[in-house]
């Protein structure tokens, strides 16, 4: 593919796309969390055992896991796509793009564990 | 030949849509830079009951209270905005775009001042 | 040759002066052949001032209705008063079809009916509707179009960009030297053939539809080479100016149904053309106004009548008149939809120019002799086509299909002709004309002289013209020129210096004008535009010829020994609406 | 129509004499009826002759004379001074390089343009006289063929500041022209080029370009459905 302006030589079709779809669901899934987090449980200071006592659902992991993907796909594709605005140079964006990936693969690591354990703990 | 602009230029007068975007932008990354956060602590629950509750009881401070006001206004700012971004994109809403931001921020203030209202009386 | 030098010195087959529609339709044809071809615009093309033309371009596609290249000839002949060339007409009409058809293959985003083919609406001055338009941006997607088709066959480009002096030498053109607008410096550009399309030379005139580019720097290039100058005494006023800017509302408003109504609230057209009221040609029209206005008819008897379009109805007016709209909202703060609009007649067309033949060739008698290599287009051109007086529409045809023609000529000039040699120190001239305004000593400044020379022209060569004003008009350009010689510019800078472009600008206005007066004064009758109020009549008998005019030992030389070209089956008659 | 008084604060730029842009303030003495332009033009011709601008046709149709006036590109031939008061800021258009005072490169612009590959493609033989196109057909860019390439949406765009690289509005706007062109056959060929994350993906729906156009174009809508096409035609 030749393109001859200053080129990414990437597409942007998806993460467009991709971006678009990840911020409806979010919209859903960011207002449930909230709603069932932040204020249900009205006069009850949020502690070990209130959040655990929530996890109990076999519901709980599949969205926990849904939405922390989205959230994170989201976000970061985000910080991409504003770190693309404001850096030209190929290097650079190599460097930012493996930062972000690292952080993402991290951070979803993590998280992870802590659904499978949450969820564990309360099958237990 | 002279460059002046290198940034953003804050001479141009900002209109609603340049708002609009400077403000979801903000928030957005504000709002990654938050999940980052957030995971981690979640993640102190796997580390057993009292390293979870310490950090909790921190959380559960009046100040993080209102920094969790703060917060959710973000998160709303940022929802409400991203849905007119999608309205913009898939369903002609340039054409009223302005109307469109305008019900946007009055729906989030709505949400805003109900969930503020639930948060802080837990504390009160 | 030093490094310096060779960078400023370019080789090119076909070297075109002006980027608006007549330059760019040679431009393209030349690059289509494979030759190289080179645009040299004072201003970024699409600036041109082609994209200013709203109304339509003239072709008898009879779309809408009935018509025929006949109809079309014969309106182009009475339109001009008898004074244009008829074997230019017939070829003009002849190829006006292929024109259109060919902008619009290449994308032009005609207006249509509801059929989908190309509509077309009525014009002053034309038996039928012939006008193809864009809305009311005619000239301006015309240009853009032609721009990019220019770009997709790799026309060099050389933008902003003033040519300063021809490089002519035994009747044989090698070139030209032009001033780098941006960056300062001069370049050398030797070609094979050479265009030039300069556009018009309205901004000798206070009240003018023309840009400020409009200089006439094309005219006044060829008289500095010491060739003629054809008919220049012919400038077309249009009725519809923007009161006091002079900016024009186009025709297409009075196409479109607007009335032109006095003080009293008439419709005063009816005095003077009442078959066609509002829609007789402009010349017509604007003597009227003037009429209007000089007998106290004025609007509250000032020097404007009014253009009413309230009764065409909010939707028709923001539909199909959008410019319109906004022009008069922006500029006068009149809403078009609830007011009527102040107008007066502004300087709009220059029907004289360089001359030339139907090839396009540029010529140096009434003889016809050839310059080899010279070519002309476009309005700076003076074919002639338009005669006395331009029908509206027919210029923009006439800058694509002779801007065609010349390319076609250019191409063939260049395929059997080598570069012939530039003259000794090509660049004396130019280097001098700059030299003196960075280096004199004198006090007078350019923006007052032409001031004065633009408001002397607007009074004494307008609508109306006498042997008493012209001659005071005279004496004001010789002044004038006297002046000028003590110019100098308080920019000293290389780069885009506005003051050094405004000054030599001011040369060329100020040489030209002179001819135009001298053609005035000697021609002693009334035709198409021209209009003496003491000579009122046309005169078949002495004057149904062409004006040459030259410059020799600093004073202008007419001649009337070129004669029209009339076929017997369209014999003079007398002109009326 | 009133003489009034009028403070015009310009930034100027005299390539080999500054270093950089210097403010420089004019009191001058205007019609109230008078634009921007007519404002730049007293001051170049009876003040200060070293003043530099752009302006041709001065009735908003070429695209010369887009400039930055209190904080908004508009173009100063049509821009009566009455929009803003007596006080006047005037500025080079944002984003492109200054060459003298209010002119700027405009080079990298039209080369953008040329990117998109701005005519008409036509693959089929043409008829013999024109592309049969509907009224409905041709409303579809009708809007977009105003366009004078003036460059104030670009210049207004806040995406194309921090990086020039950008392929910006207009040009999109052009691909826009051609590609919902009922006559084009090039579609292809443009929504591949302008799907780059420098081509319309930069474009962030900010609207300032609909808001600095001069001719009311609805750029971003055009923008929103080129998207979307590129979106079709890619995945
Ligand atoms: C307001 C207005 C509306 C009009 N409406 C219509 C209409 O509806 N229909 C119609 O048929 N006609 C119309 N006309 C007339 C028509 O637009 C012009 O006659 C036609 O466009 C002339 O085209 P051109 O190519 O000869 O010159 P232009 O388009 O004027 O181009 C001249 C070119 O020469 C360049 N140039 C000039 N001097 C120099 C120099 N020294 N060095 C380098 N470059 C130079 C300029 O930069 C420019 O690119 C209108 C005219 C005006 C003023
Ligand atoms: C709740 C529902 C959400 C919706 C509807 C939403 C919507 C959007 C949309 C449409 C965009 C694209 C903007 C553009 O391309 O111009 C976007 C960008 C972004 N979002 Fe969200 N978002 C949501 C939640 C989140 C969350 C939870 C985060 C943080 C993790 C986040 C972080 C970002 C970031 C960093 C950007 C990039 C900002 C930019 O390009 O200017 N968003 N959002
Ligand atoms: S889209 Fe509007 S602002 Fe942009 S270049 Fe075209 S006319 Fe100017
Ligand atoms: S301002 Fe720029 S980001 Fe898009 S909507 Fe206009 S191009
Ligand atoms: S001078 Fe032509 S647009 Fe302003």
């Amino acid at each position: 593919m030749n393109k001859d302006f200053k080129q990414t030589s990437r597409s942007g079709s998806l993460a467009w796309l991709l971006q678009r779809i990840s911020a409806v669901i979010l919209f859903i899934l960011l207002l449930l969390h909230f709603v069932t987090y932040h204020f249900l449980g009205k006069g009850q200071a949020v502690d070990y055992h209130w959040v655990v006592s929530k996890a109990g659902n076999w519901w709980f992991p599949l969205l926990q896991f849904a939405f922390l993907l989205t959230a994170l796909y989201h976000g970061l594709n985000g910080v991409w796509s504003v770190l693309e605005d404001y850096t030209s140079s190929r290097s650079w964006r190599l460097l930012w793009y493996s930062l972000l990936l690292t952080v993402g693969v991290v951070l979803l690591f993590v998280g992870t564990l802590t659904i499978i354990k949450l969820y564990t703990l309360q099958a237990a | 030949m002279y460059k002046r602009t290198r940034f953003y230029d804050f001479t141009y007068y900002n209109f609603i849509g340049s708002w609009a975007w400077i403000l979801h932008r903000l928030a957005g990354l504000a709002l990654i830079f938050y999940l980052c956060l957030h995971i981690w602590v979640i993640h102190t629950l796997t580390y057993g009951e009292e390293t979870f509750n310490s950090v909790m009881v921190f959380l559960n401070s009046p100040l993080f209270k209102l920094l969790e006001v703060g917060l959710w206004g973000v998160i709303l700012f940022h929802a409400f905005n991203g849905v007119r971004i999608v309205i913009v994109d898939f369903f002609k809403g340039s054409l009223a775009h302005k109307k469109l931001f305008v019900i946007m921020v009055a729906m989030a203030f709505a949400l805003w001042a109900l969930g503020s209202y639930l948060i802080l009386s837990h504390v009160l | 040759m030093k490094i310096e030098e060779a960078r400023n010195h370019h080789t090119i087959d076909a070297v075109i002066v002006g980027a608006g529609l007549a330059g760019l339709r040679a431009a393209l044809e030349v690059a289509k052949s494979g030759l190289s071809a080179a645009v040299i615009s004072k201003v970024y093309p699409t600036r041109s001032h082609s994209g200013g033309a709203q109304g339509g371009i003239a072709a008898a596609l009879a779309n809408v209705s009935e018509d025929s290249l006949e109809a079309h000839m014969f309106d182009t002949i009475k339109g001009s008063d008898y004074l244009a060339d008829q074997d230019i007409i017939e070829r003009f009409v002849n190829e006006a079809l292929k024109t259109v058809y060919e902008f619009e293959h290449m994308g032009v985003p005609f207006s249509r009916t509801a059929d989908g083919r190309i509509n077309q609406r009525p014009f002053g001055g034309h038996s039928a509707p012939r006008a193809c338009f864009a809305q009311d941006i005619t000239g301006h997607v015309l240009l853009h179009t032609l721009y990019e088709q220019c770009l997709r066959h790799n026309v060099l480009f050389f933008n902003e960009f003033q040519v300063l002096s021809l490089l002519l030498q035994d009747d044989v053109s090698r070139g030209l030297v032009a001033w780098d607008i941006r960056a300062g410096g001069l370049h050398i550009f030797h070609a094979r053939a050479v265009l030039l399309a300069t556009g018009g030379y309205g901004r000798a005139w206070k009240v003018t539809s023309n840009a400020h580019a409009n200089t006439g720097d094309g005219v006044a290039l060829v008289l500095d080479a010491g060739l003629p100058l054809e008919d220049m005494e012919f400038v077309q006023f249009h009725p519809t100016g923007l009161y006091k800017h002079g900016i024009l509302l186009s025709e297409a408003a009075r196409g479109e149904g607007a009335y032109i109504v006095n003080d009293k609230n008439e419709r005063f057209m009816k005095t003077y053309a009442a078959a066609k009221m509002e829609l007789a040609p402009r010349d017509v029209v604007s003597r009227a106004e003037q009429t209007e206005i000089n007998e106290g008819r004025g609007i509250g008897g000032r020097d404007y009548v009014y253009l009413d379009l309230r009764h065409l109805g909010q939707q028709k007016i923001l539909e199909r008149l959008p410019q319109i709209y906004d022009l008069a909202l922006n500029y006068l703060k009149v809403d078009a939809i609830k007011e009527p609009v102040p107008i007066q007649p502004t300087a709009h067309y220059s029907m004289g120019g360089i001359p030339a033949n139907v090839r396009t060739e540029v010529i140096k008698d009434g003889k016809g002799t050839v310059i080899r290599g010279l070519y002309t287009a476009g309005e700076t051109s003076c074919l002639s086509l338009h005669g006395a007086n331009r029908l509206g529409t027919n210029s923009l045809q006439d800058a694509a299909t002779f801007g065609r023609i010349a390319g076609i000529h250019m191409t063939e000039f260049c395929r059997e002709n080598g570069f012939a040699e530039l003259p000794a120190k090509p660049l004396d001239v130019a280097q001098g004309k700059i030299d003196r305004l960075w280096s004199g000593q004198g006090k007078e400044r350019h923006a007052p002289i032409r001031e004065m020379l633009q408001v002397n022209m607007t009074q004494t060569m307008g609508v109306f013209r006498n042997q008493d004003e012209m001659l005071k008009m005279l004496a004001v350009i010789k002044e004038l020129q006297e002046r000028y010689r003590r110019v100098t510019v308080d920019d000293r800078g290389a780069a885009f210096n506005l003051d050094l472009i405004e000054a030599l600008e001011l040369e060329n206005l100020l040489s030209f004008s002179e001819v135009i007066v001298e053609g005035a004064l000697a021609r002693k009758e009334s035709r198409g535009a021209h209009f003496r109020s003491d000579f009122p009549k046309r005169n078949d008998g002495e004057w149904l010829r062409h004006t040459l005019a030259w410059r020799r030992n600093g004073k202008i030389v007419l001649d009337f020994s070129k004669g029209v070209v009339i076929y017997p089956q369209y014999q003079p008659q007398e002109r009326k609406y | 129509m009133a003489m009034i008084d009028i403070r015009v604060k310009i930034l100027r730029y005299q390539p080999g004499q500054d270093a950089k842009p210097r403010w420089q303030v004019f009191a001058v003495k205007v019609e109230d009826e008078s634009t921007i332009l007519d404002v730049l033009n007293e001051i170049h011709w009876q003040h200060d002759g070293t003043l530099a601008y752009r302006r041709s046709c001065r009735s908003s149709i070429c695209g010369s004379c887009a400039m930055k006036v209190n904080g908004r590109n508009v173009l100063a031939c049509e821009t009566p001074i009455h929009r803003f008061g007596t006080k006047l800021k005037i500025e080079p258009l944002s984003g492109f390089e200054i060459i003298k005072d209010l002119v700027v490169d405009l080079d990298p612009f039209f080369e953008k343009l040329k990117r998109i590959k701005p005519y008409l493609i036509v693959d089929r033989p043409m008829p013999d006289k024109e592309f049969v196109q509907s009224p409905q057909q041709l409303e579809q860019i009708g809007e977009s063929t105003l366009c004078i390439l003036c460059a104030a949406c670009s210049a207004a765009c806040p995406s194309s500041w921090p990086n020039s690289d950008y392929l910006g509005p207009a040009a999109l706007l052009k691909a826009y022209r051609f590609v919902f062109d009922s006559r084009d056959d090039g579609a292809d060929d443009r929504l591949e080029i302008v799907n780059d994350k420098n081509g319309v993906w930069r474009c962030h729906t900010i609207f300032n370009c609909m808001e600095a156009c001069p001719k009311k174009i609805k750029i971003t809508e055009y923008l929103s459905r080129l998207k979307l096409k590129v979106v079709e035609n890619s995945l």
